[in-house]
């Protein structure tokens, strides 16, 4: 009977620090506990960038049936193993393309997600009588990665008010996914400047400019999962990204069909990204005053356009954009 | 002569103490009379140093106990000895250069006021102290850039702060100038009347002679006897150091041949302004010994450098054979035919971490018997220092063990040895008999005479007048930077170079 | 960019609250810098600190048990390292970072059994320290500003500082402990315990970057989040450095580093690559280092 | 055998033989915390040991992962015997993978000539890099440690910028900072097909002989030993300290730029910005040297150890439920207690001759007394 269990490696950075990696975890202990699949799972953190190939070569070497990278880190090792052992396993990687045949690659489209933030962004600092801006956002690192992120807001808020140009906008790094009291200085210098909304997304350093809010007055968004709370109403929204669902796309497939090789591009329609209060209700109550039924309602407009596929937001390469 | 007691102050009983597998003190006892200067000689290496570390704690002995005013005690450490009344002043200062000489003095017994350092009072009792022991010195100047005999000042009024009842010196004079080693030695005598018990490690046995009560001897490690010097001389010592009668260095008589070495109106300033070397014009022959005698501090030291290439200066003309070296770097003059005996052995001369064999071929590492093309020849190397060991007598177990373990003396046979071996015409020897035995020290004159026989010009910089005197052909009296005299053997008396060297008489 | 008075204003109040806890941990490896040790394993006692001062607050809910805590934890395990370093001679550099790693990982771990949750601890039970009330500047609200929301413990730092230039050079400890630097073989023959001394510098150390890691999640922030130091105590060691190991230098070290970071901050929405950016602080020291070095040669040389 | 034989051979094992009594006391330590967590320590240990060396493929992941720690170590070493305390092969690493990915890639013409150039000018770049810390510390006294200390975060930076901007693979989702990936013909073959392991190991091991051989065997070696031990020795025995102190560094650098040209031609292909600072391999191979001494061949067996520690400790992660940060806690305490030196003091005991009382300090010790300590002021 054992024998009839499947092994899962899933590959992935440290866990605890990234929502984005919690939430694929706990969809597989929870279809586990539910029993519906035979299916044993490792959890297998990589402490540095090296750790990622070396891992991904040795989950293979130790019979683990489907493979499951999370994150970009293991583009590159993935597929030189998918294509030195085509059949020993079977291959997922999410969060970037593997181009290799025999490797599967769901990405995401945040920036649908990030567009709405924009929105609610743009409206909110309008109310406050700042229609122009300065608009912040304490992110973790500079690059493409998370250029995604940086892009649906900006454009969000750009398709509101077309005047907001680039340098309407304020964005600083932490450098770190940890560090809070960064994050917050960080906030409260663009709080300063003026911000009246500042979109944060460096991980559990949020957490420093979540405390900036509260203490100063702008609002903000969370990231990942719904960050809302009722002990602080500045963080009125969240760029949802849930990967929980991902997982249980592919623990299906697997075991319905086996892993089809190819490119799933997943995003609002998925309802894999999302806004809080925009494309769900949130697990706390909104606080209606800031974020308005009006807001709301502008921010579902554009998701409906998105879905409808008749908005489509491409990433172009961040120099280029950043450029304009 | 003192009124000595002979109350027994101190007995050290059957000291014994390894390392590894050389026994450095074999079975030693020695007893010390309250308010006597006791003398402890011996050849290098005979444990001189280590007994007197036992005894201030430094070393565990092995074996064997002490006892103070007849009660057994045991020393651990250097607190407990000081606690005791025991303090030592080292071969090697033990000083904080960047502190004043007040902090120095008081350390580990400073004056508080509450939190606070006391430094105003302290300041005070070091100048009491100064007054009373009559031994002058600045409390607040710092270490740094301060004349050996001012520091070993600060190391006895160090140990008289401490209060300690036994002083021991470790080859205190061996560094100093024959002024300061004649205050040093009054000094000594003051004290052993004020009631404090001395020791003194020396290899000078004039100056046993002049200062202690009673002399101890060692020989490898073991105590071979006491005598009252009332009742001996230099002669019976000496034999009873080495283990055999000394022949007087024969010094043939030799004609000069043409000038090798020929220096003229080498400059040197210091910041620009004060003026360290003076014109200063010298030359040596070739089969010549040229002594260049003067107290220490009067531009000596930076004159060697300057020759040498580790000091720019700031004029003149140094030709080696007629080809120019002046301010040219070290491996130049080394190649042009230049040896050096440096003043420090342990700054200059050695590297403590480095093996034997490492110091020995410092300097000759490139002659292609050692090294082709950049590659080291081992066993040519190992052979070499295995020789200069063996022929210079240097007492060591082995030619890969640390320069740091060889006794003082014996580093500076091993230093002597690799730069006789350089086998160059020229040789510039500083102090090179400093801190080795009477035995050694024949060895090293027989050396320096032998390099002149054939035919090689020898400089010879030593703040030992009597050295000079007994080796060189020609004498160079330097006094604050510019040659204050020049004589030829037997040209001159002792005391008259003593008057030029302190610039009383000038030239 | 938006910049007026107040916005500097704000500025400079957030550098005095990035620089303070390095200026702590910069204090402790300037002490250590004294007594002739290179302790980088002040990364991982600021962690301590940090972490234990959110444990204990989480336990008491009591500001004085949380920053003892801080402190005492903290001076364990730099203890431990001062042992290994001294008295089992293991390289500085080594200890140090066995020490990082190991409190990198029992931090987390810690984290995860006291408080069930991986990545970050937040909650409004935890009590931040007393911000201090400068309601008495209100008519000058750029000095409000610039001094608002900071903790005593921000002031102490630099009363510590001037605490730490008299213990160091007037009272008979600090003159010992600046003795076994110069030359420690000397201290122990005069029967100084230096072996000790170096021992209890470090541990001293490690308390002080306890205060700066109880001073991170309890001062700047409320909260807890795996290496929340995030480099910080690596940075202290270099600010003490830049100051010469002297405890009004190590201010001017850390406050240079708060200067340059911010500089780097404002840059960062300049049309300079903001890569660039993040290199400038530590270029900057480089060239501070050269200009001040280049300064006292000249001085000397006259 | 005789006992001169056994002398030579176990002053030979010596460097090696204190990490592994340091290990025996570093488990015991580890087994506590793996108790507290509920596993059976032998359990865990078992599976580390097996996941660092138990197999051909675990031991070639172990070699590889050792190669860069190794060659950084070795570089570390010849500038730390010298006495000069630098710390930035992490920066000197990076200039040299960064300048071979892309000059591999970008550079004219065909591919023998890319690599030729790509070596070239990598090794030339890291070494010059190195270099600047050297004039710094030559014209301007500015202390080593905190002149590569910054360097390497600077370098870091730079490097990210020049591929963020300028290199950047833009053929996928070009999230990753990295450049383009060189030519399959010109990367370094596989020692064994199908496996990690390149021929980078085979040029380490080569580099662990020219070391050893260099330190112990040449002219400049013994200069640059000599200079490491007392300065003014060196200076009135005819030695150019200062081209040492040029020349060491400089090497040094190339020799750490070497760990990242290899990284790039032998595992990556390519330049990643983080890659190497998130490995830490210049910091380990740098604890590599200081635990052995800087002796070469110390080096070469305490990187494969440290290697072991790092893919064991994955091991674990993947085979229990055991957290990352229980293997990151025990490779902790290994090298903690690598570092000591319990070990040392056990063989002094039982060896004939001691050494001196008090030498300045071993030379595992980061400060020396009475030599420059310009580490810390
Ligand atoms: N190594 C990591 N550790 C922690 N968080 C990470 C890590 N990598 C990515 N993240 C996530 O990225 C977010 C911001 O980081 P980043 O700038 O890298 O954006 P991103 O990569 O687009 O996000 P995501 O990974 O969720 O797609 C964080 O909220 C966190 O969820
Ligand atoms: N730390 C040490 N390790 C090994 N051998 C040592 C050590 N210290 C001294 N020795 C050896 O012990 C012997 C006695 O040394 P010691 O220094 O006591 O001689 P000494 O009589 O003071 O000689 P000198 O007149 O040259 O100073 C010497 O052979 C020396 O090489
Ligand atoms: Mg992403
Ligand atoms: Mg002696």
């Amino acid at each position: 009977a054992a024998d009839d269990v499947k092994k899962v490696a899933i590959i992935l950075d440290p866990v605890g620090v990234n929502p984005f990696l919690t939430q694929v975890v706990d969809k597989f202990a929870e279809v586990k506990a539910a029993g519906t699949y035979p299916m044993d799972y490792s959890v297998i953190e990589c402490a540095d960038d090296t750790a990622w190939a070396e891992n991904i070569r040795a989950s293979v070497e130790e019979g683990y049936d489907l493979i499951l990278v999370v994150g970009w880190q293991g583009a590159d090792p993935l597929n030189e193993v998918a294509t030195q052992f085509p059949d020993k396993a079977q291959y997922v990687i999410i969060d970037t393309v593997c181009d290799n045949p025999n490797v599967k690659s769901y990405i995401f489209k945040p920036q649908e997600a990030a567009y709405l933030i924009g929105i609610v962004a743009a409206m909110v600092s309008a109310d406050a009588g700042k229609p122009e801006g300065p608009f912040g956002g304490v992110h973790a690192n500079p690059g493409q990665g998370s250029f995604e992120w940086r892009y649906g807001y900006m454009e969000g808020i750009k398709s509101i008010n077309p005047k907001v140009t680039n340098d309407d906008f304020i964005f600083n790094y932490t450098k770190s996914y940890t560090d809070a009291p960064t994050a917050k200085e960080l906030a409260l210098q663009q709080a300063a400047q003026g911000c009246v909304f500042i979109n944060a997304a460096s991980a559990v350093a949020d957490f420093g400019t979540f405390e900036a809010a509260l203490e100063k007055g702008f609002y903000t968004s969370g990231q990942d999962f719904d960050r809302t709370s009722p002990d602080n109403p500045n963080i009125i929204t969240t760029q949802v990204k849930y990967t929980g669902i991902v997982a249980g796309m592919i623990i299906d497939e697997f075991f319905a069909t086996g892993i089809q090789p190819g490119v799933v591009s997943l995003g609002l329609k998925e309802g894999v990204v999302g806004a809080t209060y925009i494309t769900d209700d949130g697990v706390n109550p909104r606080n209606t005053a800031v974020l308005t039924d009006a807001i709301v309602a502008k921010a579902r407009e554009a998701a409906d356009a998105i879905i409808s596929g008749k908005l489509v937001i491409e990433v172009p390469l961040e120099e280029e954009y950043m450029k304009q | 002569m003192r009124n000595q007691s002979n109350d027994v102050i101190l007995r050290m009983e059957n000291i014994v103490k390894c390392y590894g597998s050389l026994i450095a003190n074999d079975n030693v006892s020695l007893h010390l009379n309250r308010g006597e200067i006791l003398a402890v000689i011996g050849e290098n290496g005979a444990g001189k140093t280590t007994l007197m570390k036992v005894l201030y704690g430094l070393e565990h002995p092995d074996k064997g106990d002490i006892y103070l005013n007849e009660k057994k005690i045991q020393i651990h450490n250097a607190a407990q000895a000081i606690a005791n009344g025991i303090g030592m002043v080292q071969q090697h200062f033990m000083l904080f250069d960047p502190f004043t000489v007040t902090e120095n003095i008081v350390y580990g017994k400073e004056p508080k006021k509450g939190l606070f350092f006391d430094l105003k009072k302290a300041n005070q009792t070091i100048s009491e102290l100064s007054r009373k022991f009559d031994l002058p010195l600045n409390p607040t100047t710092k270490i740094q850039g301060m004349p050996v005999g001012l520091r070993q000042r600060v190391e006895i009024l160090k140990v008289l702060y401490q209060n300690a009842d036994i002083i021991v010196f470790d080859e205190p004079t061996a560094v100093l100038t024959p002024q300061e080693v004649h205050e040093l030695l009054n000094t000594m005598k003051r004290l052993a009347e004020a009631g404090k018990s001395i020791i003194i490690v020396t290899h000078k046995l004039n100056e046993v002679m002049e200062v202690a009560d009673r002399a101890m001897v060692m020989r490898l490690g073991k105590h071979v006897a006491y005598r009252n010097i009332a009742d001996t001389s230099i002669e019976e010592l000496s034999f009873l150091m080495v283990g055999r009668h000394l022949v007087e260095t024969e010094i043939p008589e030799i004609s000069p041949g043409k000038d090798i070495l020929r220096i003229t109106d080498l400059c040197l300033t210091r910041d620009g302004a004060v003026p360290i070397l003076d014109h200063i014009s010298i030359h040596v022959n070739a089969g010549e010994i040229v002594g260049i005698a003067g107290v220490s501090g009067n531009g000596q030291s930076d004159l060697v450098q300057c020759i040498f290439g580790l000091q720019k200066a700031d004029s003149g003309q140094i030709l080696v054979n007629g080809k120019n070296v002046f301010n040219c770097p070290v491996k130049e003059v080394r190649h042009s035919g230049m040896a050096m005996i440096p003043e420090d052995r342990f700054i200059w001369g050695s590297a403590a971490q480095a093996s034997i064999a490492e110091t020995a071929i410092m300097g000759h590492y490139e002659k292609p018997s050692f090294s082709k093309k950049g590659f080291l020849n081992i066993r040519t190397i190992r052979e070499f220092a295995g020789k200069l060991v063996k022929e210079f007598s240097v007492k060591a177990d082995s030619i890969a063990q640390k320069t740091s373990s060889l006794s003082g003396g014996n580093a500076q046979k091993l230093i002597v040895a690799r730069e006789i071996r350089q086998n160059t015409p020229i040789l510039i020897a500083c102090e090179p008999t400093r801190g080795i035995d009477i035995g050694a020290i024949q060895f090293v004159h027989d050396c320096l005479v032998e390099k002149r026989s054939e035919g090689a010009a020898v400089l010879l910089v030593s703040s030992e007048l009597s050295e000079i005197l007994k080796l060189s052909d020609r004498i160079y009296v330097i006094y604050e930077g510019k040659i204050n005299g020049e004589f030829k053997r037997g040209n001159v008396s002792e005391e008259e170079l003593g008057l030029l060297m302190v610039g009383s008489k000038k030239l | 960019m938006n910049i007026n008075a107040n916005y500097l204003a704000v500025v400079f109040n957030s550098t005095i609250r990035m620089m303070t806890p390095i200026l702590f941990v910069g204090l402790g490896s300037a002490l250590c810098n004294r007594v002739f040790i290179f302790n980088i394993g002040l990364e991982g006692t600021m962690l301590t600190g940090a972490f234990a001062a959110i444990v204990a607050n989480y336990y008491t809910g009591s500001i004085f048990i949380s920053l003892l805590a801080a402190m005492i934890s903290a001076m364990i395990v730099s203890w431990i390292a001062g042992i290994f370093m001294v008295k089992f001679k293991g390289a500085m550099l080594v200890v140090g970072v066995s020490i990082n790693m190991l409190i990198s990982g029992l931090t987390t771990f810690l984290m995860q059994i006291i408080f069930g949750v991986k990545g970050a601890y937040v909650s409004t039970d935890l009590v931040p320290l007393h911000k201090i009330d400068v309601s008495m500047l209100k008519q000058w609200p750029i000095l409000q500003t610039m001094f608002g929301s900071l903790t005593y413990l921000d002031f102490f730092a630099f009363i510590l500082a001037i605490i730490l230039y008299f213990f160091l050079f007037r009272t008979v400890t600090g003159f010992r402990m600046r003795s076994v630097g110069i030359n420690k073989v000397a201290a122990q023959s005069l029967g100084i315990n230096a072996d000790r001394l170096q021992i209890g510098t470090v541990a001293f150390s490690g308390l002080l970057s306890g205060i700066g890691g109880c001073l991170l999640t309890m001062g700047g922030v409320t909260m807890f989040a795996q290496n929340i130091t995030a480099g910080r105590g690596y940075i202290a060691m270099a600010a003490a450095t830049l100051g010469a190991a002297h405890p009004l230098g190590v201010v001017a070290g850390s406050a240079f580093f708060g200067f340059a970071q911010s500089m780097a901050n404002m840059l960062q929405n300049s049309s300079i690559s903001s890569q660039l950016t993040m290199a400038l602080p530590y270029l900057a020291t480089i060239l501070a280092l050269a200009i001040y070095n280049f300064a006292q040669i000249r001085r000397h040389a006259l | 055998m005789n006992s001169g034989t056994l002398r030579k051979i176990s002053h030979f094992l010596a460097p090696i033989s204190q990490p592994f009594i340091a290990i025996f006391l570093a488990l015991v330590v580890g087994a506590i915390a793996i108790i507290v967590t509920g596993e059976s320590p032998f359990n865990i240990y078992k599976i580390m040991v097996k996941g660092a060396f138990g197999s051909e493929y675990y031991l070639l992941t172990t070699l590889t992962r050792a190669t860069p720690i190794i060659i950084t170590g070795l570089g570390a070493a010849i500038c730390w015997s010298s006495n000069y305390m630098g710390i930035g092969g992490e920066g000197q690493m990076i200039m040299g993978g960064f300048l071979c990915a892309v000059i591999g890639f970008h550079f004219p013409g065909p591919q023998w000539l890319k690599l030729t150039c790509a070596i070239i000018f990598s090794l030339i770049g890291s070494g010059l890099y190195s270099l600047f810390s050297a004039w710094l510390l030559d014209k301007f006294k500015m202390s080593l440690a905190i002149s590569t200390l910054m360097l390497n975060y600077a370098g870091a930076y730079i490097a990210m910028h020049f591929v963020q901007n300028v290199f950047l693979d833009t053929t996928g989702d070009a999230k990753l900072v990295q450049t383009q990936m060189i030519d399959e013909s010109i990367r370094l073959p596989r020692i064994v097909e199908g496996q990690k392991l390149h021929w980078g190991f085979g040029i380490a091991v080569l580099l662990v002989i020219l070391v050893w051989f260099m330190m112990n065997r040449t002219v400049f070696g013994y200069e640059s030993r000599m200079s490491g031990f007392n300065i003014h020795f060196c200076d009135y025995g005819g030695i150019n300290s200062k081209k040492i102190m040029y020349g060491m560094l400089t090497l040094s650098g190339v020799i750490c730029g070497l760990a990242g040209v290899i990284e790039v031609l032998g595992v990556n292909y390519r330049y990643t910005h983080n890659t190497y600072v998130s490995a830490s391999y210049a910091w380990i191979g740098l604890n590599a040297a200081l635990i052995s001494g800087y002796n070469p061949i110390g080096i070469f067996f305490t990187s494969i150890i440290l290697a072991g520690i790092s893919t064991g400790g994955a091991a674990i992660a993947r085979a229990t439920s055991v957290p990352l940060e229980i293997s990151t806690i025990i490779q902790g305490c290994i090298t903690l207690f690598i570092s000591a030196r319990i070990a040392i003091q056990f063989r002094r005991r039982s060896r004939k001759l001691a050494s001196p009382a008090k030498d300045g300090g071993s030379s595992g010790d980061i400060l020396i007394p009475e030599t420059k300590g310009e580490i810390l002021r």
